[in-house]
């Protein structure tokens, strides 16, 4: 287990990104040179339906203090992988509830890959929340 | 890379820029033995000298780089780079292109371009891959992304000191290269011999080049590359970083009076292009594009144009009648202003010549291919099938069949590319259809 | 509010070949004329292109202010040839004031 | 920091060499991130063998450097920072192959359009640092991949029977592909057929669409399914399947005209196929070549739906044909002269937010529908040319005759005395009734900007709304076959440049107007480019697919069958009984060309047996833990702590 040290780790947030919708979306606010806090890490997925519960609490554990999970909606190029997703992600509610983790701090969206305004307002959302709560685990 | 002195082929494309490469890579695609032949140095024509492109405002050079790797690599592709065409003939058997190989005075096997040679060659000279903004050596890589990265040497500025030859670690210059006759067979050919910009001395009221902090749009494209002369926009008297900056759209073109009545076709978004790079990189400056009718015609362009309106661009519908060298470096800009007042001059720090297309080959002499008026290669099936000459498995692509934007040129190859493998597959008779009926029937 | 009236032009059409009709309005005429600022000599172009006969007759004195140096005609992009434009205008206009 | 739980096989015993190559730029990346800092970091990143940066990665001398470092065996895994992978991936992965590497023991960080464009400073550089260090992180562990080989059939469906559908299946037939032309209505020949004399050049619409259609008729290869419709779609690149089914009512009215001849207006009917009812076709690959609708103007917009003497462009040109005994006089339409007439650019197109009004589903058409300037142009022109007592008057924002011949269109309508007059997108022009007594059932009114800002006042008898093009309506497509779609409605090409005529799924292609406006030249090479993609793919008699599929761990699979439930592609997986150190037992198994590689199977494993390669759970959690791990750098403001490495 890596590094959980650092007053700073909580304030990471991931973006698990789908690579036909999201990913190129980050790069298009990327193209319109938009700044964004830069806590913000992008990580390319094909869908995010293949994450377990476990994944998420994991990062939390880790001290990443927010996950957006920016798939493609009802665009997604795998019929039926978002609603298996958003099921998957109301049984992470519930154990992150039983963990005491404040449920803001995972979010579920979608964006297109010309969504830049809708990405620049999730990850805002989300950098203020993180800093409004404290972080996810404590620092030894 | 580049080959023997007789070679043969199923396809040669005339013409390096992106429309080849672009017709050369569908072609190989599908099998097809290619030859590429471009009288330049490097590979990429035009566009690989661009700043970013419209309307996506990627870089040039990632989006030209993949394509020209993928040539220079493709086990179906030989590039013959730095050849001046001396004939394309056709008869029965094919298509013959007699060319001369320029001597670069470095054995292109040997040179391994690493430029040490560049680095201690003591001549310099203005570079005009740089827009004549900053200088280069007499023997150089043409430029930082030139495929091939090989050393060429400018035998007008040498003044043959020797110091090239003592520090090339592989003994590959050689000062008494002599220009070789090659000569390529294939059976078909795709004519994509691109533009040259018209020149600034086309009309006398903008000062025949001059008038100091007057420059063209290619220059413009080495001022905002990430990798141009400066490595930001100053303006060229002074080093000043311009306040102000104006662009006179159809300065080489729909102009009568400098013989170029056509519309030039993608002067009104690089320039768009160039006024939103600059409000990047200059936020404090005023832009103005003095404009008669913006054609932001393509897919996404109207969206862009808007876009540059609402980031505070000035948009003045005026042709520009002159320009006049104004107080302290300043160019001064007359125009009539026409819901105004009328006739009046604005001082701008810098203007841009938005010039125009003109072919990049003339093929009398050399090629039998038919032209039209506007010395364009013509088109005899404009609306079928463009890419189809008058001359029987002979294509053209590109701005070699007029003024045309990237996206169009692009596309434009790959159905060249088409029509070519379409004859060679008539040819060959292994497939049904005939291209040469379509070719004189559609 | 001005009115157009096509049937205007057929009255200059016995005065001149050329009624300045390849004209697009760019404007570099009324730039480059060394005399005239405002819009002139471009204003009395698309006055005939709109058939605004009575805009003509209010501006007519500026007619006479052309000295046919050329410049506009020269450097016209369409070739349109506003010099003589002007100089069929003055006919026009000299016939008017006859009339009258 | 995690070491990966699931090594694969084929990797053990090999020691992770990782070689990280960052590049400048040109200075895009290199003016926000400290690349010679970054490098430094990575240097210390364990399983790092060497970190190099260089001014463009992507040329020749940038991959050169990494193909060395292979050749020499100084790196069997490769990490390359730079831009967005869709930029550039491709490039690197096949500079490994080119060494002998394996192309997929690859990963790519992206600090340009995701750190350098959008974050300074210091907190740009770390950034870098720590997206390139969790790449060495996935890096480590990336295993040798082999790409699928799918068997490919030598077949094309094109759906559209417009110029583009045509274009595309005369070329491809031409090359030995055999063609199926699924077309909705009982005609071939779409837009074109609802025009008479194409602009600049004049030729015959009828005789464009007679001659393509006829070549299509006749050709051996080429079949076609007019008055039909795709119903069902299924497969993938290489072996698609698609149900077409016949449209109700789609036939042409009967003794109105026989097969194989030219209705104006709606093309070349085609004969009825002989089978009638729903089949199904099995395909390589799928060209789109559905086309656009025309604008229609919402009822009182410039007057239309109210007045009768409101017109569209496009129903215009159909009324009076090639104006045939309309020589000389006065146009007459519907009996009625025409004596003057207001032609209306930019109606449906170029519509700015704030000032033009949304349609029914809150959509605003923000482009330039290309054509329509030269259309009505070359009508004007027509109508002057034929008929010089009838006035026009062509009120515009801006010309855009930017095609070759098209200016040269425009400087003769100016010769024809056809007057412009300019309006600014906020100052639309008015159309109201005429005054009674005026002789002109109508007049215009336009704030003229070409007449110094003056407001005009124009009688006349017709106005004719220069109409944009919309996206047509294949919604059911769209959702049937998951295509994007941009913000403009249009079907959305992979990249403009680099793949104008692709889409992101494999196999299917973009032909003309439903990808954006065009003009009927620029339709057929647009076709002509998706026939030589798609030849190109099929040329080989297989396609060869990424290997990012699901794989199951057979020594940890114990059976449970939660993949086979978790499966979005029934099929992909199942369970089969298979033998075991000499014990038959019941293990789940993939087909990889059905696989979607979604990973919905992945999470639901209680074993976690059953991964996607190239994208391991492990993998990611590896990332997390570089991402988490202050071992490369310390974020600013943060207590300088020591961490193990």
């Amino acid at each position: 287990m890596g590094s959980q040290t650092g007053a700073t780790a909580q304030d990471k947030i991931l973006l698990l990104a789908t690579e036909s919708c999201a990913y190129p979306g980050a790069d298009s606010v990327g193209q319109a040179h938009a700044s964004y806090p830069a806590n913000v890490y992008v990580l390319k997925v094909k869908a995010p339906v293949l994450f377990p519960e476990k994944f998420y609490l994991d990062c939390f554990r880790k001290g990443i203090g927010g996950i957006i999970i920016m798939s493609c909606g009802e665009e997604c190029p795998y019929e039926g992988a978002y609603k298996a997703m958003a099921k998957r992600l109301d049984r992470v509610y519930e154990l992150m509830k039983e963990e005491g983790l404040d449920i803001r701090r995972l979010r579920l969206t979608a964006i297109c890959t010309v969504c830049n305004r809708a990405f620049l307002n999730e990850v805002n959302q989300m950098n203020q929340i993180v800093h409004e709560l404290s972080p996810p685990v404590q620092a030894p | 890379m580049d080959s023997s002195k007789n070679a043969v082929f199923d396809a040669v494309v005339i013409g390096g820029g992106i429309a080849g490469l672009q017709s050369a890579l569908d072609l190989a695609g599908q099998g097809y033995k290619t030859a590429v032949v471009e009288k330049d140095a490097s590979i990429g024509g035009k566009m690989i000298r661009l700043s970013k492109v419209f309307p996506t405002l990627d870089c040039a050079s990632c989006i030209t780089t993949p394509k020209m790797a993928a040539a220079a690599h493709h086990e179906n592709i030989t590039l013959y780079t730095w050849c001046d065409v001396q004939r394309v003939e056709k008869d029965a058997t094919g298509v013959s292109v007699s060319m001369i190989q320029r001597p670069r005075y470095v054995d292109i096997d040997k040179c391994i371009g690493c430029r040490k040679c560049e680095y201690n060659c003591p001549v310099l000279v203005p570079d005009t891959e740089q827009g004549g903004f900053s200088g280069r050596k007499a023997i150089r890589i043409p430029f930082s992304n030139a495929i091939p990265q090989k050393a060429l040497l400018d035998v007008e500025n040498c003044m043959l000191c020797g110091k090239c030859a003592d520090v090339c670690p592989t003994k590959a210059i050689r000062y008494d290269q002599k220009p070789e006759p090659r000569r390529i067979a294939a059976k078909t050919a795709i004519l994509a011999t691109g533009y040259e910009l018209s020149s600034v001395t086309g009309k006398p009221q903008y000062g025949n080049g001059d008038i100091p902090n007057v420059i063209d749009s290619l220059q413009m494209e080495r001022l905002l590359a990430p990798h141009g002369p400066y490595g930001r926009v100053l303006r060229p008297s002074d080093g000043m970083i311009p306040d102000s900056i104006a662009y006179v759209q159809c300065a080489g073109s729909r102009d009568a009076s400098m013989g170029v009545s056509y519309c030039s076709r993608f002067c009104c978004m690089y320039a768009v292009k160039q006024a939103m790079l600059l409000s990047g990189s200059l936020p404090l400056a005023d832009i103005t594009i003095y404009y008669m009718d913006i054609r932001a015609f393509g897919k996404n362009y109207e969206q862009f144009y808007q876009n540059a309106k609402a980031m505070g661009i000035e948009f003045v519908k005026a042709k520009v009648a002159s320009l006049d060298a104004g107080q302290g470096g300043a160019v001064t800009v007359r125009y009539e202003d026409q819901t105004g007042e009328g006739a009046t001059s604005r001082d701008h720090d810098l203007v841009v010549l938005s010039m125009g297309v003109l072919p990049g080959f003339a093929p009398g002499g050399v090629c039998p291919v038919g032209l039209g008026p506007d010395g364009f290669i013509q088109s005899v099936l404009p609306k079928l099938s463009p890419s189809v000459t008058d001359l029987e498995g002979v294509f053209v692509a590109g701005v070699a069949a007029g003024p045309k934007d990237i996206v169009d040129t692009i596309t434009e190859a790959g159905a060249a590319a088409m029509q070519a493998a379409k004859y060679l597959t008539a040819l060959s008779g292994k497939a049904p259809g005939a291209a040469n009926k379509e070719s004189s029937h559609e | 509010m001005t009115g157009v009236n096509p049937e205007f032009v057929k009255r200059l059409e016995p005065l001149s070949a050329d009624l300045g009709s390849a004209c697009f309005n760019c404007g570099t005429c009324a730039a480059i004329c060394p005399l005239i600022s405002e819009h002139f000599p471009r204003k009395m172009i698309r006055y005939v292109q709109i058939g605004a006969q009575d805009r003509i007759m209010e501006n007519a004195r500026e007619l006479w202010r052309c000295l046919h140096c050329g410049l506009c005609t020269q450097t016209c992009p369409r070739g349109a040839n506003p010099g003589e434009v002007i100089l069929t205008l003055k006919r026009y206009v000299t016939s008017v004031w006859r009339k009258s | 920091m995690s070491e990966p739980q699931r090594a694969k096989a084929p990797d053990a015993g090999e020691q992770a060499k990782v070689g990280v190559y960052i590049c400048y730029c040109g200075g895009n990346i290199s003016d926000h991130v400290d690349v010679e800092k970054v490098r430094e970091r990575m240097e210390t990143v364990p399983g790092v063998a060497v970190a190099r940066t260089n001014m463009f990665m992507c040329s020749d001398p940038g991959q050169e450097l990494i193909m060395e470092d292979l050749r020499q065996g100084r790196i069997n895994r490769v990490v390359v920072a730079s831009c967005a992978p869709s930029l550039h991936e491709s490039t690197f992965r096949s500079a490994i192959a080119r060494a002998g590497g394996n192309p997929y023991q690859y990963e790519h960080a992206n600090i340009r359009e995701q750190v350098s464009w959008v974050h300074h400073g210091q907190a740009a550089t770390d950034k870098a640092s720590r997206l390139i260090a969790a790449a060495t992180g996935k890096a480590r562990t990336l295993t040798p991949l082999e790409p699928l080989r799918v068997t490919a059939r030598r077949h094309a469906v094109v759906i559209g029977g417009g110029i583009a559908g045509m274009r595309a299946a005369l070329d491809l037939a031409d090359m030995g592909v055999r063609v199926a032309l699924v077309e909705k209505t009982p005609y071939l020949g779409g837009g074109v057929s609802r025009l008479v004399r194409l602009a600049p050049t004049g030729e015959d619409a009828a005789h464009l669409v007679t001659t393509l259609a006829r070549r299509i008729l006749e050709h051996p290869g080429i079949t076609v399914h007019a008055g039909s419709a795709v119903t069902t779609f299924g497969g993938y690149v290489g072996n698609f399947t698609l149900g077409v089914s016949p449209v109700p009512g789609a036939c042409a009215p009967a003794g109105e005209t026989w097969p194989g001849g030219y209705v104006p207006g709606k093309g070349v009917l085609v004969p009825p196929s002989p089978d009638g009812g729903a089949i199904t076709l099995e395909t390589g690959v799928v060209v789109l070549a559905t086309g656009f609708a025309s604008y229609i103007p919402r009822p009182g917009e410039y007057g239309f739906g109210e007045n009768a003497e409101v017109v569209t462009l496009p129903d215009l040109i159909q009324k009076i044909g090639g104006l045939e005994g309309q020589r000389g006089g006065t146009l007459v339409i519907d009996g009625r002269p025409i004596r003057s007439m207001a032609l209306i650019h930019c109606v449906g197109s170029r519509q700015i937010p704030g000032i033009h009004e949304e349609d029914a589903n809150g959509h605003l058409n923000e482009h330039c529908s290309r054509v329509c300037c030269t259309s009505a142009i070359n009508t004007a022109n027509a109508i002057r040319e034929a008929c010089p007592q009838t006035s026009v008057y062509e009120l515009y924002r801006d010309i855009r005759t930017y095609g070759r011949g098209q200016e040269e269109l425009y400087a003769k309508a100016s010769g024809n005395r056809v007057v412009f007059m300019r309006f600014g997108a906020d100052q639309a022009p008015v159309v109201q009734r005429g005054a009674p007594g005026s002789g002109h059932p109508l007049k215009v009114t336009v704030t003229d900007q070409l007449t110094f800002g003056e407001e005009l006042e124009v009688p006349v008898d017709l106005v004719v709304l220069a109409t944009g093009m919309e996206p047509g309506p294949v919604a059911d497509l769209v959702e049937m076959l998951k295509l994007p779609v941009g913000a403009d409605r249009f079907l959305l090409e992979t990249h403009p440049k680099l793949r104008p005529v692709e889409l992101p799924i494999a196999g299917i292609f973009l032909a003309g107007t439903c990808q954006a406006p065009m003009d009927a030249g620029e339709t057929c090479n647009a076709a002509s480019a998706a026939a030589v993609k798609a030849v190109s793919l099929l040329s080989k008699g297989y396609v060869e697919l990424d290997p990012f599929v699901a794989e199951v761990d057979v020594r940890r699979c114990t059976g449970t069958g939660a993949c086979v439930q978790a499966c979005l592609n029934p099929g992909a997986i199942a369970l089969e009984t298979m033998d075991i150190d000499g014990r038959p037992v019941t293990r789940a198994r993939v087909t990889p060309a059905l696989c979607l590689g979604c990973g919905a199977c992945v999470a639901v494993c209680p074993e976690n047996a059953i991964d996607i390669n190239g994208w391991t759970l492990a993998q990611y959690e590896a990332m997390v833990d570089m991402i988490v791990s202050d071992a490369v750098c310390q974020d600013s403001g943060a207590v300088p702590e020591t961490v193990g490495a």
